[in-house]
């Protein structure tokens, strides 16, 4: 198996991974402290709505107490990132954690079983990867009424079959690797088996996939909240603050970036978590990929 | 007689995340003019590296760090410092004149193209005049012998096609081929060099114990069995006739009948290509059946040089016996060496077989024996001698 | 190492770079260039539904038939009391019989070559009524025709129907009979509705739709149609208006192209274009790129156009609709917004059955505020569903009106159910549809009001706790309606046509009424004023009564009267000749009284 | 022969997954009560008095399996229902809305796949290489970028600062006009390709002009995606040994990487670039709409997000037998570039 201490060089080592570690230090800090860093209001309930200067619909450009301005509705900008990082890791870790655990269930009964259950859950995962994913998971949002919650739901839909056919993948080998024929030659129970040889070495792969996944889960979480199927106007949510900012892309003639701080501000939050987290995984990828040994 | 390739205090190194891996420490070898020389050793020991490094073709992050390969090139009639030399006249030497069949024939054959393919890629390659002189002798031949209006209406293009091809034939490298052969449409004029080139690769074949050699030709390499592919490949390696043919194990990966048509074949190659060969092999019954010569190796160094008889009748160097001790024979029980090889990040100071050796001396463990002749012929790199 | 470290930092600063490049301007400035003469184009959002006047009840669906088809009558101008003739030359009332009598203006061909008779108004006024789909416009013939609501109330049949209208033999006029006296005025506004437009029988009947008998009028499609792509003129038009249909890409955009041998004589633009846009922003940059005339401009960003010196913005323009947050006096049982329907922990389901209850949400939402950051400042409040330019203008001009004020707010809050509501506090979720950011603020100011006022009196600012959230259009619509489940609703009112009766009746009748019936608000008695203020032909007592009725909605309030927006209109320069007309469906106003030209 | 029989067998595998899908979707919407659905058929408040009509009229009170049934029949009778956002049928929707997402797709795709082949390939020929750490850092962010953020940038710099691009849309009104008129023959409804087929330079400049901020937000994207896979599968290729003896053969490096190694390492590449087809012309929801390119993945936006049954369910077979076919492709696809796959069989 991997030993830890070398994964851990190759991290510090390679200068992208070491950005993505700080990159997603940094949000992790920021999330953590989000109520040192942005305090809520006094007497505000729920500190995840954005706190309103006023009612007044065109943004207003960054300034004293608004470090980033206030968007459309005047919603403080700086607030919404600063808690919007929350929702992101929210998002992410929920909807990764749901996910593996359906994957990795359906996944080792498919591939340790085979036959007629295998076929089955290979036909469900067909029907929806069959579909575009995005389309579906509005669907289901639409459904379930637009709200963090049903996107969470959605994405997990649309994104358990491929968890669910990797970790299958991976146990159709493994089983087939001599110590498990060996334990099974020995009699030993298959769920035994699968728990204690097949598991723990399907699990790599999958977890470097999750860890690539992050990224790409806050990314259509936010892709659903700009649709307007995600987070409610208000709610500190990255992806819900960009489509705030729709509206007012081009400014007047002549000073066609005036609100600029709108449009730019939250999605470079987005950007560069996705980024660290994309960076991470990749040298992850590498480090674990067996076919690219280390040549 | 010069040799063919000698060997001065080669090093080569492997810069990997783990460390430094010392594959090859100074190592001196000479290879004699058409003679089959053998190196043996435990897998790491550092056979294949010596292969790889007379290639220049040492992986990243592989490096050579000093030492001097020279090759003694026939044709020219001089001796060529491999290491030394331009990447373009290396890539003209190697598949030409120093040639290499791999391991694993499975692999070393590309699964995408066809046997034909791989194999004419290498005339097209290193015997492209040759091949251009064969296609205008045909053509030459067609406007000599062509009659009727169909073959008259062609004899302009046909002149003019020998033409182009008695050029590249003085020099592959004239503008006008060369252009040729980049233009999509044009490309294709130049066929009868490929066309020339199969049938050199179907003889090719045939030279090398293939049967149905035209088909196999066409085939992919998953559509033939090992030992058929394992003759391609040698095919390949042969296809220029080169001065040296570097076999790195080449019958390990077969089954024992098989291996033995391998072996005979080896011989017979050696007799008519008069080609001298690199033999690198683990199984000492194989290096004795063909070597005139055996090196052993242990951990990147050379322990013991000899012609096979003496080295099998009188090893000297602890290793050496070892290994002999080590092959099973009816009526003596098998014996196995103490200990595990080397740790090749740090190896042991001295002599790298000490932990192991049943004669190790304090010295051992200072010193690094060099290798010295103790007999004609016959060198060992031991402080027993 | 250091290097590559570097290089990946540089590609990170590249898309700032690329985002920053040039900030603050430049390629401004230029004017509006000016594009497709001869063509009117303008950017809408939202498709129409249909193009068979029977059909479209929605903006979108009147403005384009009104381009197409033409009604007998039509207002005068920016007048909504005084009408002027269309495909009717004249029309007289009489009193005793209660007909109505309209002569027909010859010499008028459709665009498909037909000659205009009054036979084929006839036919147009019974086709509707024999289709009236469920949820259509149609309810507006049979309430003043047959005092009927639609083609399946009792007592309607063919008969009924093919006497309602008929064409007088001799002196070939259309002869309507409408139910009671009362009726006059609102008929003929109704009359000059889309839904009115004239079509050509033979043609119809051609090319398969209703054949005008009794033995098929209760066929599909002519007899309730489910789906507008199966009535005949879904797509396929024949009317005498300036424009016929050219091309219409749903979804996309409809073409018009000028009918020659029209009746009115030469027509001003050779194409009507209406594109479907929901971007604002790409709306705004066809307008400002002159690829569009007219671009509909959401309310919050009349000001986003204001430095462009070649978008003529038309403003103060009243118009006929208001919003109102409606207070839900039966709430459903299983409803999900009231927690756990008692006071402190929610609210009961009848929550604000109770008088003083509503008085405090009125007088705790901050007009002035929501006025002027909502909704810019272009927008009055209102007192009552009664509001301007109404005809007959029945408004009171010194109708008392709430006003933000806490210390009557907390003063009826602490009335409110005997003081228990003071004492418990209370809980519920006030629900606006998703994207609609005044909705939102107005709903943001009421609960943060209430927020303070607890934080204020209790230190607790959870003790009047009201938590805003979005749902989607649908599904709020079926809140209202379906699940009649949320407990205040914020929605707007546009009329049919522009009779008091059509605002006081879905604010204030308890059984008719489309907000009141579903808020459990009003009271038979009240019905009957109702009745009798619209059916009372004396302008002078039925001034009264109306006012009577706006004072009782000041008492007894249904909901918090928010606004009657003003409206405007963003043209380029170069179009000319616009009057607005509040009744008026389509956004540029009479298109065919209009002009564009590059001076 | 084997390929019709491969084929037959594909497309009855079709089947179920149709099944299925439409299944799943139509569950979702049984999630609504009568009355919510019947509220999509209503466009205004007053309608919503006789709301009950509705609901019988269009049968939402059936129970889950017939009110599938009937669907599935009029399906099979040709008709996959009427589609409420575009109001038109929505068989005729999906021939309306595709040409626009195909001339999306027709540029985007190519563009993509070069691309990232090409950098694919640089990179892992020059691994651990400045190119390569280059190549990469470039795939990664491109791979971060929310798309809808690069299109809303991308509008801000070239329609509102440069205006050097026309308005969004697929063409201007003019040009629309040219396109409408009886001189200019619609052939089929992708306004480049049709520009050309009626040899109008001014409409293929427009429509071009309209077409290139699109591509470009959809390209980035997906061109680091293929790159990353390129380089991975020819690094992995680069380590076999028929490298090697390639190189032992002499041949230049250049020959080896293009010629010995891309081709195995493209097999890979070969399956995703065919998804990716299929996926673009699935529609790019957020493209589509950010540029008002309206095109199907739009329409199937605004299907979903108003809960427009039938053409969501209609989509869901229009993409369903999409992909299908693009596999069918693929695999043909592939027993030209690898003589180890046979149809169906895999690898031998």
């Amino acid at each position: 198996m991997t030993d830890w201490k070398f994964i851990a060089r190759q991290l510090v080592k390679n200068p992208l991974s070491l950005a993505g570690i700080v990159l997603i230090t940094l949000f992790v800090i920021i999330a953590i402290f989000a109520p040192l860093i942005a305090p809520t209001p006094e007497g505000q309930g729920n500190p995840y709505l954005i706190p309103r200067e006023g009612y007044g619909a065109t943004p207003q450009p960054p300034r004293e107490d608004y470090p980033f301005g206030t968007t459309q509705g005047q919603y403080d900008i700086f607030y919404g990132c600063i808690w919007g990082t929350r929702s992101a890791f929210q998002i992410a870790l929920v909807v990764i954690a749901i996910v593996v655990l359906i994957g990795i269930a359906l996944g080792s009964l498919a591939g340790y079983f085979g036959g007629i259950l295998d076929e089955v859950i290979m036909r469900i995962t067909d029907v929806f990867l069959a579909f575009p994913a995005l389309i579906l998971a509005m669907a289901i949002v639409a459904a379930l009424g637009p709200s963090l919650r049903s996107v969470m739901i959605a994405l997990c839909a649309v994104w358990w079959p491929s968890y669910a056919r990797l970790i299958r993948g991976d146990i159709l080998q493994i089983r087939e690797e001599d110590y498990v024929e060996a334990s099974r030659g020995l009699g030993a129970s298959s769920r035994r088996v699968i728990i204690r040889h097949v598991l723990p070495n399907a699990i790599y792969p999958t977890l470097i996939m999750a860890s690539l996944d992050i990224g790409a889960v806050v990314l259509s979480a936010a892709a659903l909240s700009f649709l307007g199927l995600g987070a409610p106007e208000g709610y500190a949510d990255w992806g819900q603050m960009t489509q705030f900012a729709r509206n007012w892309i081009v400014g007047p003639i002549g000073d066609p970036f005036r609100y600029w701080y709108a449009v730019i501000i939250p999605g470079m939050f987005i950007l560069f978590f996705v980024l660290g987290w994309n960076l991470l995984g990749d040298a992850f990828r590498d480090i674990f990929d067996p076919k690219l040994a280390r040549r | 007689m010069e040799n063919v390739i000698k060997i001065k205090d080669l090093t080569v190194r492997f810069y990997t995340y783990e460390g430094v891996v010392y594959a090859i420490d100074d190592l001196d070898l000479d290879i004699r003019q058409g003679e089959t020389l053998g190196i043996v050793g435990e897998t790491g020991s550092g056979k294949t590296m010596t292969a790889l490094a007379i290639l220049r073709l040492i992986p990243h992050p592989g490096k050579i760090e000093s030492g001097s390969i020279v090759f003694f090139d026939k044709r020219l009639g001089r001796e060529l410092e491999l290491l030394k030399l331009r990447e373009d006249r290396m890539r003209s030497i190697r598949g030409n004149k120093i040639s290499m069949v791999f391991q694993e024939p499975g692999s070393a054959l590309n699964p995408v193209y066809t046997i034909g393919d791989q194999i004419s890629e290498v005339f097209l390659l290193h015997r492209r005049q040759e091949l251009a002189s064969r296609a205008r002798q045909q053509l030459d031949s067609l406007l000599s012998d062509g009659k009727g209006p169909a073959t008259s209406m062609k004899k302009p293009f046909w002149r003019w096609q020998s033409r182009l091809y008695s050029k590249i034939a003085q020099d592959s490298n004239l503008l006008e081929p060369r252009l040729l052969g980049r233009l999509p449409l044009f490309r294709r004029l130049l066929w009868r060099l490929k066309h020339e080139a199969k049938l050199l690769t179907v003889d090719m074949l045939k030279d090398v114990e293939i049967p149905d050699a035209a088909r196999v030709a066409t085939q992919y390499p998953h559509q033939m069995s090992g030992g058929m592919k394992q003759r391609a490949v040698i095919a390949m390696a042969l296809a220029c006739s080169p001065d040296l043919l570097i076999a790195d194990e080449p019958t390990t990966s077969l089954d024992v009948t098989i291996q033995a048509q391998m072996l005979e074949l080896f011989r017979r190659i050696k007799v008519d290509k008069g080609a001298s060969v690199l033999f690198i092999t683990h199984n000492l019954g194989v290096a004795a059946e063909v070597c005139d010569r055996v090196a052993v190796m242990y951990a990147g160094r050379l322990c013991e040089v000899a012609a096979v008889e003496e080295l099998f009748l009188h090893p000297l160097h602890p290793y050496t016996k070892a290994l002999l001790e080590a092959v099973p024979m009816p009526g003596k029980e098998l014996q196995t060496i103490p200990g595990v090889l080397a740790d090749s990040f740090n190896p042991p100071p001295g002599c790298r077989f000490h932990p192991r050796c049943p004669s190790a001396m304090p010295i051992c463990r200072q010193e690094r024996a060099k290798l010295k002749e103790v007999s004609k012929d016959h060198m060992v790199a031991c402080h027993l001698y | 190492m250091a290097k590559k470290l570097m290089m990946s930092i540089v590609a990170l600063l590249g898309i700032i770079a690329l985002v920053l490049t040039g900030c603050g301007g430049g390629g401004g400035g230029t004017p509006i260039p000016y594009l497709n003469d001869g063509k009117f184009v303008q950017d809408t959002i939202g498709d129409l539904d249909s193009l068979d006047p029977a059909w479209g009840y929605d903006t979108a669906s009147g403005e384009q038939v009104l381009y197409i088809y033409e009604p007998l009558l039509t207002y005068d101008g920016a007048a909504t009391d005084t009408f002027k003739p269309l495909l009717a030359t004249a029309w007289s009332y009489n009193a005793s019989d209660n007909t109505m009598r309209f002569t027909i203006r010859t010499g008028v061909t459709f665009h498909e070559g037909g000659t205009l008779t009054p036979s084929d108004v006839e036919y147009t006024f019974e086709r509707a009524m024999v289709q009236d789909r469920s949820g259509g416009p149609i309810w507006m013939f049979y309430q003043p025709l047959l005092n009927k609501w639609s083609n399946t109330s009792g007592g309607v049949n063919f008969t009924v129907i093919d006497q309602a209208v008929e064409v007088d033999p001799v002196t070939q006029e259309v002869v309507f009979t409408l139910y009671d006296d009362y009726w006059e005025v609102p008929f003929l506004q109704i009359l000059c509705g889309p839904w009115a437009a004239i079509v050509d029988k033979e043609w119809c009947i051609a090319e398969g739709d209703w054949p005008g008998t009794e033995a098929t009028w209760q066929d599909y499609p002519y007899f309730n149609p489910t789906s507008e792509g199966d009535t005949a003129l879904f797509e396929l038009t024949n009317g005498t208006g300036p424009w016929k249909l050219s091309l219409w890409e749903h979804g996309e955009q409809i073409k018009l192209v000028k009918f020659d041998d029209y009746w009115q004589g030469d027509v001003p633009f050779d194409e009507v274009i209406t594109r479907v846009e929901d971007e604002w922003t790409n709306r705004k940059l066809h307008l400002i790129n002159g690829d569009a005339d007219l671009v509909y401009v959401p309310r919050m960003f009349i000001h986003d156009l204001d430095e462009y010196a070649d978008v003529n913005a038309i403003q103060d323009l009243v118009e006929l609709t208001l919003d109102t947050i409606f207070f839900n006096m039966c709430i459903n049982e299983d409803s999900i917004y009231i927690g756990n329907k008692t006071l402190g922990g929610g609210i009961p389901t009848d929550f604000f059955s109770d008088l003083d209850v509503r008085l405090a949400f009125c007088y705790g939402f901050d007009y002035e505020t929501y006025l002027a950051d909502a909704l810019l400042g272009e927008a009055t409040q209102i007192a009552s569903p009664v509001i301007d330019g109404l005809s007959p203008d029945y408004q009171n001009p010194a109708a008392a009106m709430y006003s933000y004020d806490r210390d009557e707010a907390v003063a009826h809050l602490q009335a409110a159910w005997g003081g228990q509501v003071w004492d418990q506090g209370f809980k519920f979720t006030l629900l606006y549809n998703s994207g609609n950011v005044p909705r939102k603020t107005a709903c943001d100011i009421l609960a943060e009001e209430f927020e303070s006022i607890g934080f204020e009196y209790f230190e607790d600012s959870e003790k009047f706790q009201i938590s805003v959230a979005p749902i989607a259009w649908e599904t709020y619509l079926d809140k209202i309606w379906g699940t009649r489940d949320m407990p205040m609703f914020e929605i707007g009112w546009m009329p049919d046509y522009p009779h008091p009766d059509n605002f006081v009746v879905p604010y204030m009748h308890s059984e008719a009424g489309a907000f009141s019936a579903f808020q459990c608000y009003g009271s038979t008695e009240l019905d009957d004023k109702i009745t009798a203020a619209f059916q009372d032909t004396n302008p002078v007592t039925q001034q009264e009564k109306y006012y009577e009725l706006q004072q009782i909605y000041y008492d007894d309030p249904g909901g918090i009267m928010l606004f009657q927006p003003q409206g405007r209109r963003f043209f380029t320069k170069y179009i000319g000749g616009f009057v607005f007309n509040p009744v008026n469906p389509g956004a540029p106003g009479y298109l065919y009284d209009m002009s564009k030209s590059p001076s | 022969m084997e390929l019709r029989s491969y084929i037959i067998r594909r497309l009855l595998l079709l089947i179920p997954v149709l099944f299925g899908v439409t299944i799943f979707i139509f569950g979702i919407t049984m999630l609504f009560s009568p009355i919510e659905r019947a509220t999509l058929y209503v466009s205004d408040p007053r309608q919503m008095m006789d709301l009950q009509s509705v609901i019988e009229e269009y049968g939402l009170n059936d129970p889950f399996w017939v009110q599938y049934g009937t669907w599935v029949g009029q399906v099979f009778r040709g008709n996959l229902g009427w589609s409420k956002v575009v109001s038109m049928p929505v068989g005729e929707a999906i021939f309306h809305y595709l040409p626009a997402t195909l001339e999306l797709a027709i540029f985007a795709t190519p563009l993509i796949i070069l691309t990232g082949i090409f950098l694919g390939t640089k990179a892992a020929a020059h691994k651990d290489k400045p190119v390569d750490h280059a190549t990469r850092v470039l795939a990664i962010l491109g791979w971060s970028l929310p798309s809808f953020w690069l299109g809303l940038i991308l509008i801000m710099v070239f329609y509102g600062y440069i205006r050097g691009f026309l308005p969004p849309g697929r063409l201007s009104i003019a040009m629309d006009g040219v396109v409408n008129s009886a001189e200019f023959i619609r052939y089929t409804r992708i306004n480049t390709l049709d520009a050309i087929l009626n040899l109008n330079g001014r409409v293929l400049l427009d429509a071009l002009r309209h077409v290139v901020l699109p591509v470009i937000t959809i390209s980035v994207i997906n061109v680091a995606f293929i790159m990353r896979l390129m380089r991975s599968s020819m690094l992995e290729s680069l380590g076999k040994g028929y490298i090697l003896t390639a190189r032992a053969k002499g041949l230049q490096e250049k020959v080896v990487v293009n010629k010995h190694a891309r081709r195995n390492a493209l097999i890979p590449v070969i399956t995703v670039s065919g998804y990716l087809f299929a996926a673009l012309a699935g529609g790019a929801v957020i493209t589509e709409s950010i540029f008002s390119f309206k095109g199907i993945g739009w329409w199937a936006w605004q299907a979903a997000s108003r809960l427009d049954i039938s053409s969501v369910l209609g989509f869901a077979l229009f993409t369903g037998v999409l992909f299908v076919i693009v596999n069918l492709v693929v695999d043909i696809l592939y027993t030209r570039v690898d003589p180890r796959v046979r149809l169906g069989g895999g690898v031998q």
